[in-house]
Formats: C-alpha cells, sequence, structure tokens
C-alpha cells in the first residue's frame, strides 16, 4: 500500500483494490461511499469550527482584542464548547410557522455544501467527483443553498425573517451572474470546464499570473461577487443585525441555527476554495515556467498543504472585508451588481478573449 | 467618452477608499499582540482603583477599634435617597450626664447612588468613600451594611 | 426688540395680556382664549419672529394649571415667556400650538401625559410615557403607595 | 392547502394591508429600549410612530421632593453621556437664582469637563454609528479611545459615567494633580487617532453612498421641529448655546461654529466628527490657563432659592439642554422641568423617514444621536 502526502491516487487506487478483492462490487461501492460520506462530514465540522474560531480571533486582531482565550490554551476549544451548548439548547418550534418548511430549510441549505466540497480536489487524488462540466456544476448547486433561506425567511412567520429571506434572494440571484460570468472569463483561458483540467493546467503557473489584466479583474470581481453570495462582509443584509435582528435565521436555535451558522463558513470556504482553484492553481505549488529550481523549491511543500494555505489567505482576505466595511443597503447591492460589476465583467470577457486568441497569455 | 472617463473614476477612487480602510484595520490585524484588553480576574491584584474612586461608603477604624462618628445625623440628611440610617443610643457619662452616641450606621448598599454627598457632609470626616467595586451578593439583605463594627468606640477629641 | 417693545407689541395684539417682568425673561400672562391669536401672531410677524419654540411645559397650582411656552426668535434673538392658565383643575383644556410649531405637539402630549392638561385639537393626543388609566403623576395631588416612598 | 388555492387563484381575494414592523423596545439599533411601529410597503417605510416611556424614571417629580444639591445627581442619570453639562445647568441655573458668582479657575475646570463629556459622547456615538451602518469595528476603536477620557473623569471626579461633580457654587473637588497632564496626553494622542475614524468610516465609498442627500432636514423645519446641536446645525441652523448665550468659560475661548447647509445624514455625521476637533481646541485653549483659586464659593448649608422662574440652557452633547425651576422659597423646587435636546430630536424622526429603507431609518435614527434616558427622563 504506497502512500505519499504528495500523491493521494495510488492511496486511493489501493483502498479501491482492497476492498473489491474481498466483497462484491455493489458492497464496495456502499463502503466507499460510506468512507468518503465520513470523510466529508468530519471535514465540514472540523474545518467549521476552526473558521468559526479563526474568524473569532481575526476580528479581535482587528479591534484589538484578545478573543476566545479562556477555554483550552489560546480559547482553541471555545467553538466546540459553543457547538456542544448548541447541540444541547432545546429545540423551539414557536407557534405559527409552516412546520414542514421551517424544519427543511437549514437541511437544504447544508445538504447544498455537501453537494459542492464534493467537487473539489484538495490534493492529487483527493477528489471525489470529476464531471467534465464541474465548474457548471458549483454554480449551479450554489444557487440552490438561496431556496433553504428563502424558505427559513418565509416559514418562520416573522416579519424580519421574512424581509431578510426576501433580501437574500434578491441578492444571490443577481450576484450568481457575475461569478458566472468572471467564471466564464478564466474557462476561456483554462478551454476547460473540468475542476481537474483547470488545476492541471496550472501547473506552470496560475491563471491569475497567465492572464494578465483580464484575470485579475475576473479575480477582484469573483471575490467581491462570492463575498455577496456567502451573506458575508458588507453585503450580510440577509442577516442585517442592526435591522433584522437576525434577519431569516431570527426564529432558529440549537442545531438547526447551528446548520446556518455552519452553512455559512462552510460557504466561506467554497468560495475561497474556487477561488483558489480557478485563479490560484488549487492544490498546484507556485510555478513559474517549467522545469527551473524554483519550481523544485515550491515542490517540496505537499500539494495539499499548498490548497489549504491558500484557502486560508482568500479566507482572511474576506474576514478582513467584513470587519472593515459598512453594509450596503439593499438597493446599492443591487446597483453595485447591474451598473457596475456586470458591465465591467461583460467588457473583461471581450479582453479576455482577445487575450487568449491573440495568444498574449502564456 | 467623458462620461466613460468618469466612470473608471468613479470605480477606482471607490476603490482606493476602501484600501485606505482595509489599511486601517490592517494595521491592527497584523500586530495581534497589541491588543488593549485587559483579562479582568486574572489581573485583580494588580488592578488599582484611582484615589478618589467612589465604590461604597465606608468608616475607617483604627486599630483601637475607634471611629470617629458622632451620630449627628447630617449625612442621613444630605442623603437624597434614603441609603443611610442612624439609630443612636442614650449613655451615661463618667461624670454623670447623658450623652447621645452613635449606635448603628445602617448603610445600605442596594439603594446608594454614590453620589459623594454624605461624604461632603459630614463635619468630623468620618465616613470615606471606600475602593472595593465588587460588590454582587446572593441575598439582597447583605447590601444593607452596619458600618460601625460592634464594640467600636468614638475616637478622643472629636467634638459633636 | 427689547422687552418694552416686545411688552408693547403683545399689548397691541392682545390686549388682556398680564405682564411680568421675570428674573431673566418677559414673562406674559395670556388669557386661554387668546393664546393661539397671540401665539400665530408673534410666529408670523416679522417684527417679534419667534419661530423657536425651545421649552413647553406645564406647572401644576392649587387652583389652576399653568402651561409655559418659551419662545425664542432665530432671526432677532429675543426671548419671551408665555404662560396660559387653563380656567379650573377639574377639566384643564387650553388651544394646541402644534400647528404653529410642530414640535409642540410631542411637547403638549408630554404635559397631557404628566399633568394630564388636555389640548384642543391636538391631532394625536395619546398618553405619550404612561399606559392609559395611571394618573397624572406631576399633579400635586398624585398619590401612589407603592412606587412613591414618603420620608 | 385548500386555502391557498383558493386565495392564489381567485386573485380578487387578495387584500392588503398595512404592513407594521415593531422596532424595538428590545432592537440592537435602538440603543436602548426605543420602540418604533414602523409602517412598511416592502422594505419602504411609509411613517413611523415612536413609542417611549419604557424607561421612564419620574426624574422630574423626584426632584420636587429633594432640595438642590440633592437633585443634582438624578441629572446624571438622563441624558448619562453628557452628565457634566446636565449637572452644570442646574447648578448654573442656582447660582444665577442666587446671584453667586463663582471663581474663575470653576469655569474653566467646567468648561474643560464639559468639552471631554462632549468628545466621549460623540466617540460613543461614533462607534454606535457605525455599528448601526455594519461595521462593527467602529465600536472598538471608539470606545478604545473613549476609554483615556474616562480614566481622567475617574482620577478627577471619582466615577466614569455619573459623575456629581459640579454642586451649587462650585465642584465637589478641586482638579486631581495629573489632571493637566493627562489631558494633555489624551489630546496628543486623540489627534493622531481621529483621522483614522475618517479614513475608516467617513471616507469609505460605502459610508457616503449610504449617507449622502439622505433625510434630508431643511433650515426651517429644523427650527420648528425644535432640532438643535449637531442634528440642527447640519441644516445651517446655528443654535450652538455656547456662542449664543455663553457661559461658564466659553466667553474666553475661541471656536468656530460649524454649520453645514444640506442637513442630511452625512452632513450630521460630518458635523459630530469636526465638532470633536474644535473641543479638543478649545481644550488646549484652556487647559495650560486654569487660574489658581477656589474650587467652591461657600453656599449656605441650606439652599432655598428665591420666589419665582428660572430658566438656563447650556449646549450638552446632543443639543440644547435646559433647566425650567419654579421656585416657590422652599428649599425643594415647586417643580423643575428638564428640556431635553433628544425629546425633540426624536420626533422629527418622523418626518425624516418618509420614503426611505429599513435600513435608512437606522442610519437616520444612528446620526440623529439618541439617548434614550435623555427622551423618557
Amino acid at each position: 500500500m504506497a502512500f505519499s502526502i504528495y500523491d493521494f491516487t495510488d492511496l486511493a487506487q489501493s483502498i479501491h483494490n482492497g476492498l473489491s478483492s474481498s466483497l462484491t462490487p455493489v458492497w464496495t461501492t456502499v463502503i466507499e461511499w460510506a468512507i468518503i460520506g465520513i470523510l466529508y462530514i468530519l471535514f465540514v465540522a472540523l474545518f467549521g469550527l476552526f473558521l468559526v474560531y479563526a474568524e473569532r480571533k481575526v476580528c479581535a486582531a482587528i479591534q484589538q482584542r484578545i478573543g476566545p482565550n479562556r477555554v483550552g490554551p489560546y480559547g482553541f476549544i471555545q467553538t466546540i464548547a459553543d457547538f456542544i451548548k448548541l447541540l444541547m439548547k432545546e429545540i423551539i418550534n414557536p407557534k405559527g410557522v409552516d412546520h414542514f418548511l421551517y424544519n427543511l430549510a437549514p437541511y437544504i441549505v447544508i445538504a447544498t455544501v455537501f453537494i459542492i466540497i464534493s467537487m473539489f480536489p484538495f490534493a492529487p487524488g483527493l477528489q471525489s467527483f470529476d464531471f467534465d462540466i464541474g465548474v457548471f456544476f458549483v454554480t449551479a448547486v450554489s444557487s440552490v443553498g438561496v431556496i433553504g433561506i428563502l424558505l427559513a425567511g418565509w416559514s418562520s412567520n416573522n416579519k424580519y425573517s421574512l424581509i431578510g429571506g426576501i433580501r437574500s434572494g434578491a441578492q444571490i440571484i443577481s450576484y450568481e451572474l457575475s461569478v458566472g460570468l468572471s467564471l466564464i472569463t478564466m474557462i476561456i483561458l483554462s478551454g476547460t470546464m473540468q475542476i481537474s483540467g483547470i488545476v492541471n493546467g496550472q501547473a506552470d503557473g496560475w491563471f491569475l499570473f497567465k492572464g494578465h489584466i483580464p484575470a485579475f479583474i475576473a479575480f477582484v470581481i469573483f471575490i467581491i461577487a462570492g463575498t455577496a453570495e456567502t451573506n458575508r462582509g458588507p453585503f450580510d443584509l440577509p442577516e442585517g443585525e442592526s435591522e433584522l435582528t437576525g434577519g431569516f435565521h431570527t426564529e432558529y436555535s440549537g442545531i438547526k441555527f447551528a446548520f446556518f451558522f455552519l452553512a455559512e463558513y462552510m460557504n466561506l470556504f467554497i468560495v475561497a476554495a474556487m477561488v483558489t482553484i480557478v485563479f490560484l492553481g488549487g492544490w498546484q505549488p507556485l510555478h513559474f515556467g517549467t522545469g527551473n529550481g524554483f519550481n523544485a523549491a515550491m515542490d517540496l511543500l505537499p500539494p495539499i498543504i499548498w490548497f489549504f494555505l491558500k484557502v486560508c489567505t482568500i479566507i482572511l482576505l474576506i474576514m478582513w472585508f467584513k470587519w472593515t466595511f459598512p453594509r450596503l443597503r439593499v438597493d446599492q447591492i443591487l446597483t453595485l451588481e447591474w451598473k457596475y460589476l456586470l458591465p465591467i465583467n461583460l467588457f473583461n470577457i471581450i479582453l479576455m478573449s482577445v487575450v487568449v486568441l491573440m495568444g498574449w497569455h502564456w | 467618452m467623458k462620461a466613460l472617463f468618469n466612470y473608471i473614476k468613479e470605480v477606482l477612487g471607490g476603490f482606493y477608499t476602501l484600501l485606505q480602510g482595509l489599511g486601517v484595520t490592517g494595521k491592527y490585524l497584523f500586530t495581534p499582540w497589541n491588543y488593549v484588553t485587559q483579562s479582568y480576574p486574572e489581573n485583580r491584584e494588580k488592578l488599582q482603583m484611582f484615589e478618589r474612586f467612589r465604590g461604597e461608603v465606608i468608616m475607617p477604624h483604627n486599630e483601637n477599634n475607634e471611629h470617629k462618628c458622632t451620630g449627628c445625623g447630617l449625612c442621613e440628611l444630605a442623603c437624597p435617597n434614603g441609603s443611610i440610617e442612624i439609630i443612636s443610643k442614650s449613655i451615661l457619662t463618667e461624670d454623670g450626664k447623658k450623652k447621645r452616641i452613635i449606635d448603628k450606621h445602617i448603610y445600605h448598599l442596594g439603594m446608594c447612588t454614590l453620589c459623594n454627598l454624605c461624604v461632603r457632609a459630614c463635619p468630623s470626616d468620618a465616613i470615606i468613600m471606600g475602593q472595593k467595586y465588587e460588590h454582587a451578593v446572593y441575598n439582597r439583605s447583605n447590601l444593607t451594611k452596619v458600618l460601625n463594627k460592634p464594640g467600636s468606640k468614638i475616637m478622643e477629641g472629636i467634638k459633636e | 426688540m427689547t422687552n418694552e417693545e416686545l411688552k408693547l407689541t403683545i399689548a397691541k395684539l392682545c390686549s388682556s395680556a398680564e405682564f411680568k417682568d421675570g428674573a431673566q425673561f418677559l414673562e406674559v400672562i395670556v388669557p386661554a382664549a387668546d393664546l393661539h391669536h397671540l401665539c400665530r401672531e408673534l410666529r408670523h410677524n416679522g417684527e417679534t419672529a419667534f419661530d423657536y419654540l425651545f421649552c413647553l411645559t406645564g406647572v401644576d397650582y392649587p387652583t389652576y394649571f399653568e402651561v409655559v411656552y418659551h419662545l425664542d426668535s432665530t432671526r432677532h434673538r429675543h426671548v419671551v415667556v408665555l404662560k396660559a392658565r387653563t380656567a379650573s383643575r377639574e377639566y384643564p383644556v387650553l388651544d394646541t400650538i402644534g400647528d404653529i410649531w410642530p414640535t409642540a405637539y410631542s411637547h403638549e402630549r408630554e404635559v397631557y401625559d404628566l399633568l394630564g392638561v388636555r389640548f384642543n385639537n391636538h391631532p394625536d393626543m395619546r398618553r405619550l410615557f404612561l399606559e392609559d388609566g395611571w394618573g397624572f403623576p406631576l399633579r400635586k395631588d398624585y398619590v401612589d403607595p407603592v412606587r412613591i416612598v414618603e420620608r | 392547502m385548500a386555502e391557498y388555492r383558493e386565495i392564489i387563484f381567485n386573485s380578487d381575494k387578495i387584500q392588503t394591508d398595512d404592513y407594521f414592523v415593531n422596532i424595538g423596545p428590545q432592537h440592537p439599533s435602538t440603543h436602548g429600549a426605543l420602540r418604533i411601529v414602523a409602517k412598511l410597503e416592502g422594505e419602504i417605510v411609509q411613517s413611523i410612530d415612536p413609542v417611549i416611556g419604557y424607561i421612564h424614571s419620574g426624574i422630574e417629580k423626584m426632584c420636587e421632593s429633594l432640595s438642590y444639591p440633592q437633585l443634582i445627581h438624578l441629572t446624571d442619570r438622563m441624558d448619562y453621556l453628557s452628565a457634566h453639562m446636565n449637572n452644570e445647568a442646574v447648578c448654573l441655573c442656582i447660582e444665577n437664582a442666587l446671584q453667586v458668582e463663582v471663581p474663575e479657575r470653576v469655569k474653566y475646570i467646567r468648561t474643560i469637563m464639559d468639552e471631554l463629556t462632549r468628545i466621549a459622547s460623540h466617540q460613543l456615538w461614533w462607534c454606535a454609528t457605525g455599528m448601526d451602518m455594519g461595521a462593527m469595528t467602529t465600536f472598538f476603536y471608539g470606545l478604545r479611545d473613549r476609554e483615556p477620557i474616562l480614566d481622567i473623569f475617574e482620577e478627577t471626579c471619582g466615577a466614569r459615567m455619573t459623575f456629581n461633580y459640579n454642586v451649587p457654587g462650585g465642584l465637589m473637588f478641586d482638579i486631581h494633580p495629573n489632571f493637566q497632564k493627562r489631558v494633555k496626553d489624551f489630546i496628543r494622542y486623540f489627534r493622531k487617532k481621529l483621522p483614522e475614524y475618517d479614513t475608516l468610516l467617513s471616507g469609505n465609498v460605502i459610508f457616503k453612498e449610504r449617507t449622502k442627500g439622505l433625510g434630508v432636514l431643511s433650515k426651517e423645519e429644523a427650527i420648528a421641529w425644535g432640532v438643535t446641536g449637531p442634528s440642527g446645525r447640519a441644516s445651517g441652523y446655528s443654535c450652538d448655546v455656547r456662542k449664543l448665550h455663553p457661559y461658564s468659560a466659553y466667553p474666553y475661548v475661541k471656536f468656530e461654529e460649524k454649520l453645514a447647509t444640506d442637513g442630511d445624514t452625512f452632513w450630521r455625521y460630518q458635523l459630530r466628527i469636526e465638532e470633536m476637533w474644535e473641543s479638543m481646541k478649545i481644550i488646549e485653549q484652556l487647559i495650560d490657563n486654569i487660574p489658581e483659586g477656589d474650587f467652591a464659593v461657600k453656599m449656605k448649608g441650606v439652599i432655598k432659592l428665591p420666589e419665582g422662574e428660572f430658566y438656563q440652557r447650556v449646549e450638552s452633547a446632543r443639543g440644547e439642554f435646559g433647566v425650567f425651576i419654579v421656585s416657590d422659597g422652599k428649599k425643594n423646587p415647586y417643580r423643575l422641568k428638564f428640556r431635553s435636546p433628544g425629546f425633540s430630536n426624536l420626533f422629527v424622526l418622523n418626518e425624516l423617514v418618509k420614503g426611505v429603507k429599513i435600513a435608512d431609518l437606522v442610519a437616520i435614527m444612528a446620526t440623529l444621536d439618541l439617548v434614550i434616558p435623555d427622551i423618557d427622563r
């Protein structure tokens, strides 16, 4: 059983071979699904908790505070303690809610997260699905999450929730466009929609550097639109703490609230991971050209560490936005999308097409 | 063309202000050791209140268990919300005269607004403001205190 | 305008006004019936131009209520204090001046809430701080054995 | 399900009704127990009705049974952010009624304290405004810079918020020996930090877009509704009591009364930032020149005001604060009325919010700088 931290293909293959040698194909598949499912659940829970902790520490640093420091060393177990508290809380079903939809909404939101994460290659060989329309699939599924938020807002039978839910709908549907268009810009450069293909195409340099100015513009727009998609930072209108007290999740408590909470942070991860895959080379180390000493030095760090390093940097950036900027108003969010991001994006696609056609990229 | 130029200027100018904002917070983000928070229960020993800090009304006693309060009742009169009650008793002095002295100086911390008027009114500086700041108790009746210690006497040389 | 000139002007507008030189401001006691008319004149007359009502309050006297209006002019910077007395303590009623200075609406609601003086033509004569049927706490004969402790 | 279908397919049965949202009494952006009943159409506010009285403490009634020195400590608890000005207003009113001239030293110290209070109040307002707009970080920066001022207060007055530092005829204590050094240190520190406020919030394109041209109050409206303080001055209404009816040491100092003409939310915001600069100028002019002398004049044991009515106006952090005392010659006032700036400023809100979004309602409310105990008293 060959194992290498640099390439997980052999490991996955050997597990598969080991299972299929002693079991029928049906059972092999079932057990593989179970292993993958457990791994993803563990990953979402642990990374979500880590992100909550990181967010608290980042905002504390920005605000010249210490942040969580009571439970465990440097408050590291704080989020776990909070999670246990949320699990043990009584689940309250307010009077007058639409029970079926009210209970369904958090599961829709969290399920979307799992579907999208299954598309991501964390390292060579660590990817469960690899369609040839991978990027398209990710954008399509990510807009399913908004249904959960809309349902939560509507079924809570609360005016604040309703306003929050509707705001969220308007916002995500608009920004879906910018996310899609900036991805299209990069697909023009990469020539494929398959996620593994996009990552492999960046072996000799990340697309952010390969695509020159249009790639950089697409990068900025993708980060803005992605922040808006996650309902975070200056775009957190659906929650709108100072106006709507809690927005769409005002009426949720206990584990159902935890689902929304976890989903928000995992959406943050999804956006950061998409940025990493499409612009920053996925798990590819920082390469310039092919076969020089610099590339060899960069190859020493395992790809999985490269991937999470890049993801965490992007997450830090998005958290930094959230704790700096004031919130936009609902009409300004739409203005920003339709009057600024969309025209710039369309222009950018043309620019990128010209760059690719003329062969100015490398 | 001018409109296009203005549009680009607007977008870039907006971006610049955002970057400036990020610069302000970034300065603190990347120096996380410069925090201003005080870890409260840990620094309890070091925590020094200012000398004029008004925590509660106390009556200082010297080593012979003597205080300066004559029981004149001026603090009771000065208090705006009735948090001081003075109960006096009369005793016979050595030369056979009757004299009223203080029996109990009752102070309701729960009603006190720490306005310092009683300390100001006291002619013999018998009561002062203490520096204690942790007043939480489990029972409200514990907030009612008797300021003169049991068995205490008035100091020599304090005139009525 | 000096206080003397103001006196003359006001005497012209309202013959039954009584004057009193207060410690700071000119105080005018206006009959309740003339109050609205006089206020409107003082507000819109170019020489007086009292456009800023900076304080409106009520005082409870043994036989009547007095509502005190402090008026200031942002143009001429002179101040006058108008006082209107209600006819009785049982049914205290005055005219509203909220149509002249809109800020008076909320202050009149406060006076109604705390003293029970009603204002005619006020569009929204509800209690402001307290519940309906509470009583009028700033009246001298208000008793509340629970919340007011006499020393 | 059947009723839904009936409603959806028989559209003449759909009825529209007014949509009311209760903002408060427990709501993050009302800064206290204020309730606003907003009538909405979608996200657009049609009209609002402020409901107050949740923390009414009957201070005016209590004052009627307290003697004059005693009632001053109650004014701390009204507008707790400009407690010094409130204290001073009552003291000035009593001193004027008794024709007592306080020493120069008292005037200087009172003025410095007033301006420090004003800066502290505006800092807290800045925190809260940023937070209402969704920028949480401003809250911590503002409180961080407010801390040195509160330390100065604690060292000299003995308390951080409810000082009760002014007494009729002077001050309760003399200033602490460290006072001048600490104030100068603070001014030096804050001159560096205040530009940060501008880059972080006022210069921010999102903030400008959200506040410019929003909730415009014209000068005539401001006067008619009695809106004073920075909110009134943003409309071009010159209403600074420090200039118009100078008291304490204000006649001796040079400062500008900042005025704007737009009267929108942005200028109400900007004027408060500029007022902090002006306040620092005033303190710098006074802090080195505090004259020697007594910190209080000797007053009678029982203070009785002559019969009559007395009114004193001061400029608190929120606007014109007035004390109206009706005295019948006894040791406690016959009637005492506080003209609080927040009360007048609150009721103009209905004029400002017609046709704006909920988020704007919060922004407008923030820049009117409402302190609820000041309104409820």
